[in-house]
């Protein structure tokens, strides 16, 4: 069982994501929508995951902390799925190789199992970044 | 010959454009008439003697100034853009479109450089002792006559979109090249001295890629034919030699079918 | 009585749907039912009048509040803003009308600045690659009507174009295509099994990243060639299969999506893609078509293309001539580059679809939020205005994935003084008039914007 | 109440018959009037000048999306090819200029009105947005009718009256102008890859030939009494002895006579003439058989054309003609988008080079010459270039000066690298002929009003019509030895009132008038079965509703309305 492993990250739409921004980034179903990981059962297992168990995913830019679900749509073992939103773009890249395009898709990411952390919220996340975030009003 | 001397002493607080640091443009004038060509940052139009020090005159045509820049120009960009002859010497680093849309002269940069320079090239020099960023001689967008003549040459690693639709001329390359190496290339020649990461050839008609190195992810499309000796940039190795990319269409000259040539070192 | 208004457009996705009913109620200030549209499309009408709205523009005060200012004043806050700028950089426009994108490019043209849409994250990479080798693509309706194979490649309509499949690709029953789903070939490729696989009669499990290679293989394949016993996790039998139902097929459409604009290579995936489109035409009918965004973001491309010949990433820093150039002129390389030095976010939300380190270069500057709705770019802006929700509260004509427009009505009035982005657009284009002449009158004295910043460095 | 008078011009104008007298134009309100009946004009002195009424494109794609495609898909067309900005918005682009250099370049030149070639009516919406942002000029918009299913099964079944009733449907749907008809049936085969490549192929599914559509088209359209006549793009395009098909095409148009109130007296423009009159078998024999075209032409007084003149430039191809885009990129290789419009058309974008270095090209480029110096009627031959597809309309002050001037031709033809076998495919090199610039006057301005059908308003300077008015720096008594001098004082005029109003003045915008939307609305009997398959195609095969595919009224820019009564 390793404590943490590497995987090639892909981030994309997800139609509960897209139901939940139209409703507001800042409500709980837009932060259930997003702020999850989607990996494979083998990589799951090898990194000893129980269900839902949060887990750290850090790329050569940032780190966030994110639920480990069982997805609909499955992915090959050494791929996982973020979908698009703000806690995905916590991690993505971004380099554009001089197309404009952030490298939303396709960038090594390790996740590893995390205790007593959090999930911030979206508002946290992106005020915190820029430091506006003052607290939970 | 005679010297320009621009030291960047007071710089941009965004990027700078200074397409008219060219030969051709500083060649008749005398460094107060320099000073006062424009350089853009951003709307804001400038006199050059607003960010650079200008010493020494111009000569009396392209060919017989060349400009020195000190400083550090990592964020001055357009230097020898359309340039026709003369010299200009960067002592570090530069931004994107160096010698961008050249057709003679020679550029040589110490440090590195950023993307898209040398698109659109027509012949000189063009060289950079660093590193480079994408689309090291590769064609501006949309445009499908690439690169047509010149030399470029990089020490060191460059990254994606090398050659795009190049046509002709040579890159030499001393490291490492990123993905997509002469895509859609109809002529001219690039030699990668390190590894190539992959999609080297993609959708190319005509012209020859030499990779010294490894290609981590041959493309299907090209298939070995044989092996073969030959002398690239003055040494002589033997390489296996591929024709592609047989998904692309090819010109036919004398009955025979032109491909595009991948020779890897053996 | 309620009203049912009939033929409305969806604004969610560029699938445009314009078919959904809607049920306003007596007093026209509810909106009730919405008919025929999916789980999204059905979220936007709702969220339209199911909570409170912002009515006025939002100052960011010193304590790192907002206040709530008159339009008069943010027009002119976001005017000096943009005067005062080198290189202001406008954004976004996945969620307004080509009335209000005309008026947005008016403003840049006018402030010299970088006038860029969300194409630059998303379909970018697709323009670049029609710069490079066109685009031989049809109407949805044609599919709808002739096509007897579909390829989704990096594409999942199910989750992000709901009723694509539905409406013109899959299930439909056309003028020549009286079986529907039974008469057609349906063909996934994609390295997860998506909700879309799941309705595939062939599903193509790529490599992620590999999608060149894989279009390399098929290319070569249909030329005749010998390819690899496998390529991008695909076996030679399965590619060779697929080549065959491909050049069998009376017409085809690929449609793709953000699995090869987003991953390695970008534009030469799909670039690769039109080049097999354009083989495959050489044995018969083949189309191919983005699967663009939102429901007008090919709008800004179509409205920049007529006015200036660029479809995004326009620099109009020079006032007299533009240039393009995604990777240099491009919103998230900009910000990267910190090459521009104020940030406009109209209809979208930068602040939750770029990656974060992008989102901190730009805040070092003013940023302005142009949007109906509360939103991450909302919530870090310096200033926010609201806007009226076009589709819902503002008509105006929008561009489907397939360039085909369509006029979209109006449902219900926007909330009580919220104006539009053409009318916001049109007044910030009125004020930086005046301001050029003031400062024109009194010679290069810059006027500072009045109202605080918050101090939020990083 | 603002009042001009143009004084001591030469004017030209051929509606009226008059060939270069030394008059004066008065101006009020917007129309031209009689001097007398001026009370205090601003003069304006022309004298040592040519004075015509302001131009007329019968052709030329300007707008709507395959145009778009082309600005769009070539950033190479701007790429330092753009000049700086003079007007109130940036001009850019060469082959596919923007809206706005579209607007500004024909206002500089002396034109005022400019008849979009073909609208995919699923498109129209676009079209007339781009009409709002294209300045100065008054334009008209042609919806395409030859690939339309709906015009495919009326015609199969010879229903012309549920063909009128659906092309005044259409036409008021769109806010189009006349009938288009672009390769007949080819593009819709090309629904399947396919074409027609004669006017006796029959169209897939269809069951109908080319033949049958244009004879269809010419019937419905004399029966409505449309101002403009079937304006048609003929099949074959662009290849080696398409001058058999384009005969037979013209032959579609013998034993009809033009029936409408305009003054019309063609049943059929055949459009870019030139590229429809080759000969020889192959591009290695290919040669100019524009006499044998010119000869029919000038026999039949109910036919007009347009030359469609190669300028020799580097340019954008772009037509409704689906399959001969896909054929073009199969020979250059380059770039290519294609858009095929549900039920109605295709459309295809490739980029061209035409060199004088390529045999091929300066032949075409003689063949285009050819047939307006063969033309006996210049009432009935106009100037274009099928802008892009040949050239730039902003090459048409070249194509005057060609047209004016054997030293320009023989200029121009000591560039070509294959001269002496572009000489003995064509016959360029044995015509004297220099036009006039009476026979200019009737070329770009009242020729083309007459077979649009506009000439109440449009193309002329008598009184009451619009006071759109172009005075050129040149002096018919003394005309420049220089030809170069000829195209520069048609590419800048020296003033152009448009609707009353001075908006060039030596050759630079000082003002930008409103501009119009000119559409044909014609009233016809209800009909029942037309209104059912509308709403049956609409329902089950089209990808909108039919309740969002009529322009809304608040998309049409400044309209110009020309009433036609079918229901008698």
């Amino acid at each position: 069982m390793a404590n943490r492993i590497t995987l090639n990250m892909i981030t994309q739409r997800s139609i509960e994501e897209g139901v939940a921004m139209e409703k507001g980034k800042t409500t709980p179903e837009y932060f259930e929508a997003c702020s999850i990981i989607e990996m494979h059962d083998d990589d799951v297992k090898a990194l000893g995951l129980v269900p839902n168990q949060l887990v750290r995913v850090t790329s050569e830019c940032g780190s966030v902390v994110v639920k480990a679900v069982k997805g609909r749509q499955s992915l090959y073992p050494g791929l996982a799925f973020i979908p698009q939103g703000v806690w995905a773009n916590q991690v993505v890249p971004p380099r554009t190789q001089a197309t404009g395009e952030p490298q939303y898709s396709g960038f090594p990411a390790t996740v590893e199992p995390v205790n007593g952390e959090r999930r911030k919220s979206a508002l946290e996340l992106v005020q915190g970044a820029v430091g506006l975030w003052r607290g939970d009003q | 010959m005679k010297t320009v001397t621009l030291t960047l002493t007071n710089p941009s607080e965004l990027l700078l454009e200074g397409q008219n640091i060219t030969p051709d443009n500083f060649a008749g004038k005398k460094a107060a008439e320099i000073a006062a060509l424009d350089v853009w940052e951003g709307k804001q139009k400038s006199p050059l003697g607003k960010y650079f020090t200008v010493e020494g005159d111009g000569g009396a045509t392209a060919a017989e100034t060349k400009i020195v820049l000190r400083g550090d120009c990592t964020r001055v960009k357009r230097i020898g853009q359309q340039m026709t002859a003369g010299e200009i010497v960067i002592d570090g680093n530069a931004d994107m479109y160096i010698g961008g849309w050249m057709k003679g002269g020679k550029i040589h940069v110490k440090g590195n450089v950023d993307s898209f320079c040398g698109i659109g090239m027509e012949g000189g020099e063009l060289i950079v002792d660093g590193n480079a960023g994408s689309h090291l001689g590769s064609s501006p967008r949309g445009e499908w006559r690439g690169m047509k003549g010149g030399l470029i040459r990089v020490a060191g690693d460059v990254g994606n979109d090398t050659a795009t639709f190049i046509n002709g001329g040579t890159i030499v390359i001393g490291g490492d090249a990123d993905i997509h190496v002469s895509t859609h290339g109809e002529g001219g020649i690039v030699v990668v001295k390190g590894n190539a990461k992959g999609r080297v050839g993609g959708q190319m008609v005509k012209g020859d890629i030499y990779v010294y190195g490894t290609i981590e992810n041959p493309l299907p499309g090209f298939s070995m034919v044989g092996e073969v000796e030959q002398e690239v940039d003055g040494e002589t190795a033997r390489f296996a030699h591929y024709i592609g990319d047989l998904g692309e269409r090819h010109p036919t000259s004398k009955g025979k079918t032109v491909y595009a040539n991948i020779y890897t070192r053996i | 009585m309620p009203k049912k208004v009939e033929n409305v457009g969806c604004p969610y996705c560029g699938v445009c749907c314009d078919d959904l009913v809607v049920t306003v109620s007596d007093d026209g200030k509810k909106i009730l039912e919405v008919e025929n549209a999916c789980a999204i499309g059905n979220q936007i009408f709702h969220h339209a009048t199911g909570g409170e709205r912002i009515r006025l523009p939002r100052l960011r005060q010193p304590d790192g509040s907002y206040k709530d200012i008159s339009y008069d004043e943010a027009v002119d806050y976001a005017a000096k803003v943009l005067h005062n700028a080198k290189k202001p950089l406008i954004y976004g426009f996945g969620s307004t009308n080509c009335e209000g994108m005309a008026a947005a490019a008016k403003v840049a043209e006018k402030a010299g600045a970088v006038l860029d849409n969300c194409a630059s994250i998303c379909h970018g990479s697709s323009f670049l690659a029609i710069f490079d080798n066109g685009y031989p693509s049809c109407t949805l309706g044609e599919t709808k009507n002739r096509a007897d194979v579909i390829v989704y490649w990096g594409a999942n309509p199910a989750h992000a174009h709901p009723r694509h499949m539905s409406r013109y690709s899959i299930f439909p029953r056309g003028f020549f295509t009286g079986k529907g789903h039974k008469s057609r070939k349906i063909i996934v490729i994609d390295p997860r099994h998506t909700d879309t696989a799941q309705v595939a009669d062939i599903y193509l499990q790529v490599k992620q990243g590999y999608d060149y290679d894989l279009f390399n293989a098929f290319r070569t394949a249909a030329r005749g060639h010998e390819i690899p016993k496998e390529v991008a996790g695909i076996k030679r039998e399965q590619i060779l299969e697929v080549v065959e139902i491909m050049k069998k097929a009376r017409f085809g459409t690929i449609f793709y999506g953000m699995g090869l604009c987003h991953s390695d290579g970008r534009n030469h995936n799909v670039d690769i893609a039109i080049s097999l489109t354009r083989d495959l035409n050489d044995f018969t009918k083949w189309t191919i078509m983005a699967m663009r965004g939102h429901y007008n973001i090919t709008g800004p491309g179509a409205v920049w293309s007529w006015q200036y010949g660029y479809p995004y990433c326009l620099d109009l820093t020079k006032k007299d001539i533009a240039y393009m150039n995604p990777g240099e002129t491009s919103s998230v390389d900009l910000a990267m580059r910190d090459e521009v030095d104020a940030f406009f976010n109209v209809g979208t939300d930068a602040g939750a679809h770029f990656p974060i380190e992008a989102v901190k270069h730009l805040k070092k500057h003013p940023w302005i939020t142009v949007d109906p709705n509360i939103c991450m770019a909302s919530e870090i802006s310096d200033l926010h205005i609201p806007v009226g929700i076009v589709g819902v509260e503002v008509p105006g004509i929008v561009y489907r994935m397939d360039n085909v427009p369509i006029q979209y009505r109006k449902v219900i009035d926007p909330p009580e003084g919220v104006i539009s982005d053409e009318e916001l657009f049109e007044r910030i284009h009125k004020r930086l008039c005046e301001l050029e002449a003031e400062e024109a009158a009194k010679g290069q004295v810059k006027a500072v914007p009045e109202g605080i910043r918050a101090e939020s460095e990083p | 109440m603002s009042e001009l008078l143009i004084r001591n011009g030469f004017v030209f104008d051929p509606l009226q018959g008059i060939k270069g007298d030394r008059m004066d134009i008065g101006v009020k309100d917007g129309k031209i009037v009689e001097t007398s009946a001026l009370a205090s004009p601003k003069t304006i002195d022309a004298a040592g000048m040519t004075v015509m009424a302001g131009g007329v494109d019968i052709h030329s794609h300007v707008v709507g999306p395959k145009v778009n495609v082309g600005r769009l898909f070539r950033p190479e067309d701007k790429l330092f090819k753009s000049p700086l900005k003079r007007c109130s918005r940036m001009e850019m682009g060469f082959s596919v200029p923007s809206t706005f250099k579209t607007g500004y370049d024909y206002a500089r030149m002396g034109y005022v009105f400019v008849n979009e070639a073909a609208m995919p009516p699923l498109h129209s919406p676009h079209v007339h947005e781009e009409i709002r942002d294209t300045p100065i000029i008054d334009n008209a918009a042609m919806p395409v009718f030859g690939n339309n299913w709906f015009t495919l099964e009326y015609l199969k079944n010879n229903e012309i009256e549920n063909n009128a009733a659906y092309t005044a449907w259409l036409l008021r749907a769109t806010r189009g102008f006349g009938i288009k008809v672009v390769n007949p049936g080819g593009s819709e085969a090309w629904g399947w890859g396919l074409n027609c490549v004669n006017i006796h192929d029959p169209v897939p599914y269809f069951d109908i030939t080319p033949a049958e559509i244009v004879k269809g088209l010419i019937e419905t359209n004399e029966h409505l009494g449309l101002p403009h006549s079937v304006h048609l793009h003929a099949n074959n395009l662009g290849n080696p002895g398409n001058y058999v098909d384009t005969l037979e095409s013209l032959k579609l148009a013998e034993g009809y006579a033009p029936k409408n109130d305009f003054g019309r007296e063609q049943v059929l423009h055949l459009t870019h003439l030139q590229f429809h009159s080759y000969g020889g078998d192959s591009w290695g024999n290919f040669e100019s058989r524009s006499k044998d075209v010119m000869d029919y032409v000038n026999t039949h007084d109910n036919i007009t054309v347009d030359m469609g003149q190669v300028t020799l430039d580097e340019t954008t191809t772009m037509t409704a003609d689906g399959p001969f885009e896909h054929h073009l990129c199969s020979l250059n290789h380059l770039k290519w988008a294609n858009v095929d419009v549900e039920l109605e058309t295709a459309a295809g974008v490739v980029p061209y080079i035409y060199s004088p270095k390529i045999k091929v090209c300066t032949i075409q480029w003689a063949v285009g010459l050819e047939i307006a110096l063969y033309a006996k009627d210049p009432m009935r031959t106009f100037v274009t270039t099928d802008h892009p597809n040949a050239g730039p309309f902003t090459r048409y002050p070249q194509v005057i000066a060609w047209l004016m001037s054997r030293a320009a031709r023989d200029a121009t033809m000591k560039t070509f690298k294959w001269l002496d076998k572009t000489i003995d495919a064509t016959s360029i090199d044995s015509i004297d002929r220099e036009l006039g610039l009476y026979e200019i006057a009737q070329m770009t301005r009242a020729g083309p009003a007459k077979a649009l059908g506009v000439t109440n308003t449009y193309g002329g300077l008598a009184p009451g019509m619009d006071a759109d008015i172009a005075v050129y720096a040149l002096n018919p008594e003394d005309m420049p030895s220089d030809p170069a001098a000829i195209e520069k004082a048609f590419a800048r005029c020296a003033l152009l009132v448009k609707d009353g109003i001075v908006t060039v003045q030596n050759g630079e915008v000082v003002a930008e008038p409103a501009k119009r939307t000119v559409w044909v609305d014609v009233k016809v009997p209800e009909n029942a079965q037309v209104q059912r398959d509308i709403y049956e195609h609409f329902l089950r095969h089209y990808s909108v509703k039919l309740d969002n595919y009529s322009l809304f009224e608040e998309h049409l820019h400044n309209p110009r309305v020309i009433e036609v009564d079918a229901t008698e």
